[in-house]
């Protein structure tokens, strides 16, 4: 593939990092504030779109920056893996952040300008990781998301936030530094070097008679380092953080945070053991049934959980084990349906942490065993809700349906018949969680009190338009699946 | 003690009597036991002594603070810049026999007691120094 | 010229200390200001004869400067080689950057009426180290270590409070009590060999290994420099030390003073005891990289507890140190060199954070990390640094403190010592816990109606300046490594490769 | 035994002195006291190099010319100079020491350091000097 030198992979990653400055600046005026945000949003989305082109000629953009250390260098590379999670996560920067400015000014809340200058240094990190060339730049970004975020999980700075935060900061921090460094330490020794390579860094020198036992350990570092992917038992700290405001829950640990820990473990296996290294080990196997017990009882704990976030957020941590499960299949289809199933779930439970918003905005309400019969005061919104919760439990027409297809055929593909039953199980759980919410909100008896509570309606424009869009996303993945498959299969490409 | 006629007339009739032994000590330290440090401290304690004898007060006067200052760093001075100048000489440091004088050993001889000189000097300024911070607001 | 130049680079790098020591008091009795230009000039003049001496001996064989003219094992020597001038150059920016730090807080920090004599006894601190770092002859490295000892309890009694005047009586006498360990094993040595040229002892102790009298003298000299070093069970001086004395010294302090303390033990370790080419059945790397890591994890756990900011940055040093032993013990190319970074990194970090203390204090008089809240607001640029600096010594990457752990880690991996990737691992943690801590009372806690006092409204450029040099190298250093890292990789292979290979 | 003893009785000297020397730097609580301890502790080292510099049938290592002895053993001088350095080192330690002793006890109005300690914790002065 041919290398084009460029800087803009290097641009995504500034444009939001060089926002903070005037974002600061601007502090005392909100909208100018607001507008920079926006427009820092809106150029980032552009200016990854304009790394679509050349990615379909087959050429290849990137740009080593400088080497810290023999062998280690500061570099991006853009292939499509990593373009697909840059586009949705910047096109998602754009929702949320009108959003974001709903829902702050609905709830006057503090500290604004330390809120927008955070969410623009974590769409720098997020992009930085998704566009990084090799394990030590993205490991680089991975820590500079857990920094950057910390302050917007204490943004309530009530202890119960404080409390959050620091469980989060310790998970990611602790295991980051515990597991995640010296795994990339042995990769370095072992290899040399820690770029990604397609069909995997470490295949290269399988033959070198490096010991099994030292790859299935440094494998078992990894997948314990990224506790982003919040595959149990690391995974407490995601409902701890849903202590944060929404949007952040929404576009962070829908889309950012989490998303960045799988999109890691995908890095780790498919560009730095490759496909043929794992099965030779037989990890990926251990992995499925070992992630698949996460998506099972995470789904359990979902079904007890009366606060809306916390049931969202165990609903997470269940969706994103789909992933790790899909691509440790090692099958094509499991593969693609895993890289399917990012995007589709990024866009489900953002509209999903959306809707939570606009409920907290809206009626003040936190639990579900206080939503009944809201559906006749705020009809767009549980209609909304409805589309997210349908696609994430898979029903046609929505996106969710795909990718559980995929998933479920790379599964049998792969001939691994217990794992395409723990898919239907927890379809089967992800219906008793979402559904009875449907059900009350529609058909359950509203309070009197909140019939005559003139204070319950639906959320400020600002929300609700993004909702719809989100919205309308999923349904229109589901039939026009070519925009998000084509750059899949181009990526999937080198690896099968 | 500053009373004490006998301890007085002594003292004043013993100082320079050290005073001449610090520089003879000085002077021969070369090829016998002495040398610049002990002749310091030999001179420092002559005025140890007028302190201990006349008070402090005393002793000050005839040493005042601002001179005793100058003369720890002159000393200093002398030393350092004798090594420096063995340098310019086209020596190494210190190196004494290229110091410009008749020859080699008459360069050893001189620099030697040149540096000994600041040596002494700075120490008796020390000595002196110390003496007095320690003795500290105790005027008796 | 630029031959005298060279030749003599070496003594000159001493003399301007001795000049400079001896300027200041005099030009002090014209003008205080005077004396403080006289500290700046010499400080810049000794780094300048560092870089120059580092780029001299760089690519080319050491430099040897024989005193006097005597001829080495008869004579004092100074001999220097990219090992020693790194650290030359290290000790002298330090020292250089906390003069310029120094024109604001001395002012507020010391009696007008002393401070000739402050930035004299400074000079000679450093000095003293210059001369340990630089000689050649280990009883020269006796007289050095004393003097800059010495200037170091003075110091240390300038601080603000009476309590000053306890913590550094307190190091004199263990300081004594080490130096004097030092000086017994100097005197077991000579009566083995009857020298006390440093290359001399190396060939002559050759073979001689096993007897009772070099066994003894390692052991004293280890133990006195590990106090001088303040290694864990013996670091009870050290935290008093830093906390009470004034901004300025603690800065130059916790970059310099234990670290030439450590030069000292490697450079003997390697030259002279060879490592590991005798002691038959004592593993003496070994030895110290289990009293290193201990070391490492006593000072982060302790520092954990700690209520005084300064006093946390005290215990966090005494962990530092354990890293430049564990990785100049375990007889590995990048884990010497890991080692030898960590005495520029730390140097570079800790001097900084003590320089953000002594802002603090600068502004509010007060070091308590619960007066601290809110500070963040108070002091944005100050709250900032002190965030980057805490984010190094945790060691994230793109920040210093990262290369040098990742070195001594690849080192212990190559080497076989895992037992030390753990530890490490482990006070990173801990670090995070410690500064996370600080970094969280400065951002997110509102501050308190006690610490209203306001001292100075405002901090002086020379503080904000020096400090922020040192935080722009901690970036830096930390992007574009490659010039420390291949400085301190060839000295390593000067060093490891000069002895008997494992 | 006994002469194992005996043969080496200036390491014992040296030996004896030091942990006098060390005993009083540890358990004595006066801090003049301390510093007598650790003269003591410095002279045991003194008096073990200027041991170590003896040689048998040597002499003071002056420059004599003796008539009637062509050769003249001398003692070992370097030690001695070592030590004469060694020994300023100590004065200046200790002059060091007792200046900061005469300025606690201007502060605390004790010298005895756990006394020193109890004020400091009972009434601690942030900006006393």
């Amino acid at each position: 593939m041919e290398m084009i030198q460029s800087l803009t992979p290097v641009y995504a990653v500034l444009v939001s990092l060089s926002a903070i400055i005037p974002i600061y600046l601007s502090r005392n005026n909100p909208n100018l504030r607001e507008f920079w945000t926006i427009l820092a949003a809106i150029v980032k989305f552009i200016i990854v779109l304009s790394l679509i082109p050349p990615l379909l000629k087959g050429q290849t953009v990137g740009i080593n920056l400088f080497e810290i250390l023999p062998g280690i260098s500061f570099g991006f590379r853009v292939d499509s893996l990593g373009l697909i999670f840059a586009l949705m996560a910047s096109f998602l920067w754009i929702l949320t952040s009108f959003y974001s400015i709903g829902y702050m000014r609905s709830l006057k809340e503090h500290n604004q300008t330390r809120y927008f200058v955070c969410f623009a240094g974590s769409l720098s990190a997020t992009i930085g990781a998704a566009f990084a060339a090799n394990l030590f730049t993205m490991y680089i970004f991975y820590e500079a998301l857990t920094l950057f975020t910390y302050p917007l999980i204490a943004h309530e700075e009530t202890d119960e936030a404080f409390r959050g935060a620091r469980i989060y900061l310790i998970y990611l921090l602790g295991t980051s530094i515990a597991f995640l460094l010296p795994a990339i330490i042995g990769t370095y020794l072992a290899a040399g070097s820690l770029e990604f390579v397609n069909g995997g860094l470490l295949a290269a020198t399988a033959s070198k008679g490096l010991s099994s036992t030292f790859l299935v350990v440094l494998f078992a570092l990894f997948i314990l380092g990224i506790a982003k992917a919040a595959i149990m038992p690391l995974h407490s700290w995601l409902p701890n953080a849903m202590v944060a405001p929404t949007p952040v829950s929404a576009l962070l640990h829908a889309v950012a945070v989490v998303k960045m820990g799988v999109f890691v473990v995908l890095r780790v296996v498919l560009y730095v053991f490759g496909i043929d290294l794992m099965s030779a080990l037989g990890i990926g196997t251990f992995l499925a049934y070992f992630a698949s017990f996460t998506i099972l009882l995470a789904s359990i704990i979902a079904l007890r959980q009366d606060n809306i976030k916390a049931r969202l957020a165990y609903s997470t941590i269940s969706q994103l084990s789909y992933i790790v499960v899909g691509v440790s299949l090692l099958s094509l289809s499991g593969v693609k349906g895993s890289i399917l199933h990012i995007v589709v779930h990024a866009f489900s439970k953002i509209t999903l942490f959306f809707w939570a918003g606009a409920m907290a905005v809206g009626t003040h309400k936190k639990y579900v065993s206080q939503l009944s019969g809201i559906a006749k005061k705020m009809p767009v919104s549980m209609a909304i809700f409805t589309v997210g919760a349908l696609s994430l439990i898979g029903l046609p027409p929505f996106s969710g349906f795909l990718s559980k297809w995929y998933l479920l055929k790379g599964s049998l593909e792969a001939g691994l018949v217990p794992i395409a039953f723990v898919f239907m199980i927890s379809s089967f759980l992800n219906a008793c969680y979402f559904l009875p919410i449907i059900y009350i909100a529609y058909f359950g008896k509203i309070s009197p009190e909140d019939e005559k509570d003139s204070h319950i309606k639906e959320a400020p424009k600002m929300m609700l338009v993004p909702m719809c869009i989100t919205a309308t996303m999923v349904i229109l993945i589901f039939f026009f699946p070519g925009i998000v498959t084509s750059l899949i299969d181009l990526a999937l490409n080198g690896i099968f | 003690m500053k009373d004490d006629v006998i301890l007085r007339t002594i003292t004043k009739f013993m100082l320079p009597f050290i005073q001449i032994f610090a520089f003879y000590t000085l002077a021969h330290g070369e090829i016998s036991p002495g040398g610049g440090f002990q002749a310091g401290v030999i001179f420092g304690s002559s005025f140890i002594l007028i302190a201990l004898v006349f008070g402090k007060k005393e002793a000050r006067s005839k040493m005042p603070r601002s001179v005793n200052d100058v003369l720890i760093s002159t000393g200093d001075f002398i030393y350092a810049f004798t090594g420096l100048f063995c340098i310019f000489a086209g020596g190494f440091f210190l190196e004494y026999g290229e110091l410009p004088f008749h020859s080699a050993k008459e360069g050893n001889h001189i620099g030697m007691i040149i540096i000994e000189l600041g040596v002494a000097i700075t120490v008796a300024a020390v000595m002196m120094t110390i003496f007095f911070e320690i003795a500290g607001k105790e005027d008796d | 010229m630029i031959d005298f130049f060279t030749t003599h680079a070496p003594v000159l790098t001493i003399v301007v200390f001795i000049f400079g020591a001896l300027l200041a008091p005099v030009f002090g009795r014209i003008n205080n200001s005077l004396s403080y230009y006289c500290a700046l000039i010499t400080t810049a003049l000794s780094f300048v004869l560092s870089v120059y001496l580092l780029f001299s001996v760089y690519n080319n064989a050491p430099l040897e400067y024989l005193l006097g003219g005597w001829k080495p094992p008869y004579g004092i020597e100074y001999r220097v080689d990219i090992l020693n001038s790194f650290i030359l150059s290290v000790v002298s920016f330090v020292s250089f950057l906390s003069v310029i730090y120094g024109y604001g807080s001395i002012k507020s920090e010391i009696y007008e009426k002393r401070h000739p004599a402050f930035y004299s006894v400074y000079l000679l601190f450093i000095g003293g180290m210059m001369g340990i770092l630089i000689t050649n002859d280990i009883f020269n490295m006796y007289v050095f270590l004393e003097i800059t000892s010495l200037a170091g309890y003075a110091l240390i009694a300038m601080g603000r409070t009476r309590y000053s005047y306890m913590a550094s009586f307190n190091y004199l006498i263990l300081g004594s009590v080490g130096a004097t360990f030092f000086l017994i094993g100097i005197g077991y040595l000579y009566m083995q060999t009857g020298t006390l040229n440093l290359t001399d002892l190396a060939q002559r102790l050759q073979g001689h290994f096993d007897t009772n009298v070099v066994l003894v003298a390692i052991a004293f000299i280890v133990v006195g420099l590990m106090l001088k070093m303040a290694v864990f069970p013996l670091h009870f001086w050290l935290p008093d030390a830093y906390t009470y004395s004034p901004s300025v010294i603690s800065a130059a302090m916790a970059g310099t003073s234990t670290k030439v303390a450590a030069y000292l033990l490697i450079r003997l370790m390697y030259t002279i005891f060879g490592i590991q080419a005798g002691f038959s059945g004592i593993n003496f790397s070994g030895i110290i990289i289990v009293i290193a890591s201990i070391t490492i994890l006593a000072g982060s756990i302790i520092a954990i507890s700690q209520t005084d900011l300064k006093k946390m940055l005290a215990f966090s040093s005494i962990g530092q140190i354990g890293y430049i032993l564990i990785g100049t013990a375990m007889v590995n190319k990048y884990a010497f060199a890991g080692g030898l970074l960590h005495i520029l990194n730390h140097a570079m970090m800790k001097t900084a954070l003590f320089m953000v203390a002594g802002g603090f204090f600068y502004k509010f008089t007060s070091t308590k990390i619960n007066d601290l809240k809110g500070m963040g607001r108070q002091m944005p640029f100050a709250s900032a640094m002190f965030l980057i600096l805490s984010l190094s010594m945790v060691g994230i990457p793109l920040t210093v403190g990262f290369i040098s752990k990742w070195y001594i880690i690849l080192g212990a991996a190559q080497s076989g010592y895992w037992i030390v990737v753990p530890v490490i691992l482990l006070s990173s943690l801990l670090t995070a816990i410690y500064f996370g801590r600080v970094v969280h009372n400065l951002f997110f806690k509102d501050s308190e109606a006690s610490n209203t006092g306001i001292l100075h409204a405002k901090i002086p450029y020379s503080m904000v300046s020096s400090t922020a040099v040192l935080v722009f190298l901690c970036i830096f250093f930390g992007v574009f490594a490659y010039m420390p890292v291949e400085i301190s990789l060839k000295a390593a292979e000067n060093i490891i490769g000069a002895m008997p290979w494992k | 035994m006994i002469e194992f003893i005996a043969d080496k009785y200036n390491f014992w000297i040296a030996i004896v002195l030091m942990m006098i020397g060390f005993y009083a730097i540890i358990a004595k609580h006066n801090l003049v006291k301390k510093v007598i301890g650790l003269n003591i502790f410095q002279t045991s080292v003194f008096l073990f190099y200027i041991s170590i510099s003896k040689v048998n049938g040597g002499t003071a290592p002056i420059i004599w010319h003796p008539e009637g002895h062509a050769e003249v053993v001398y003692d070992n001088p370097l030690p001695h100079v070592l030590i004469l350095t060694a020994i300023v080192v100590s004065v200046s330690v200790t002059a060091v020491a007792l200046g900061i002793i005469v300025k606690l006890y201007k502060n605390y109005g004790s010298i005895e350091d756990d006394e020193i300690k109890l004020i400091e914790h009972n009434e601690p002065e942030l900006d006393s000097k």
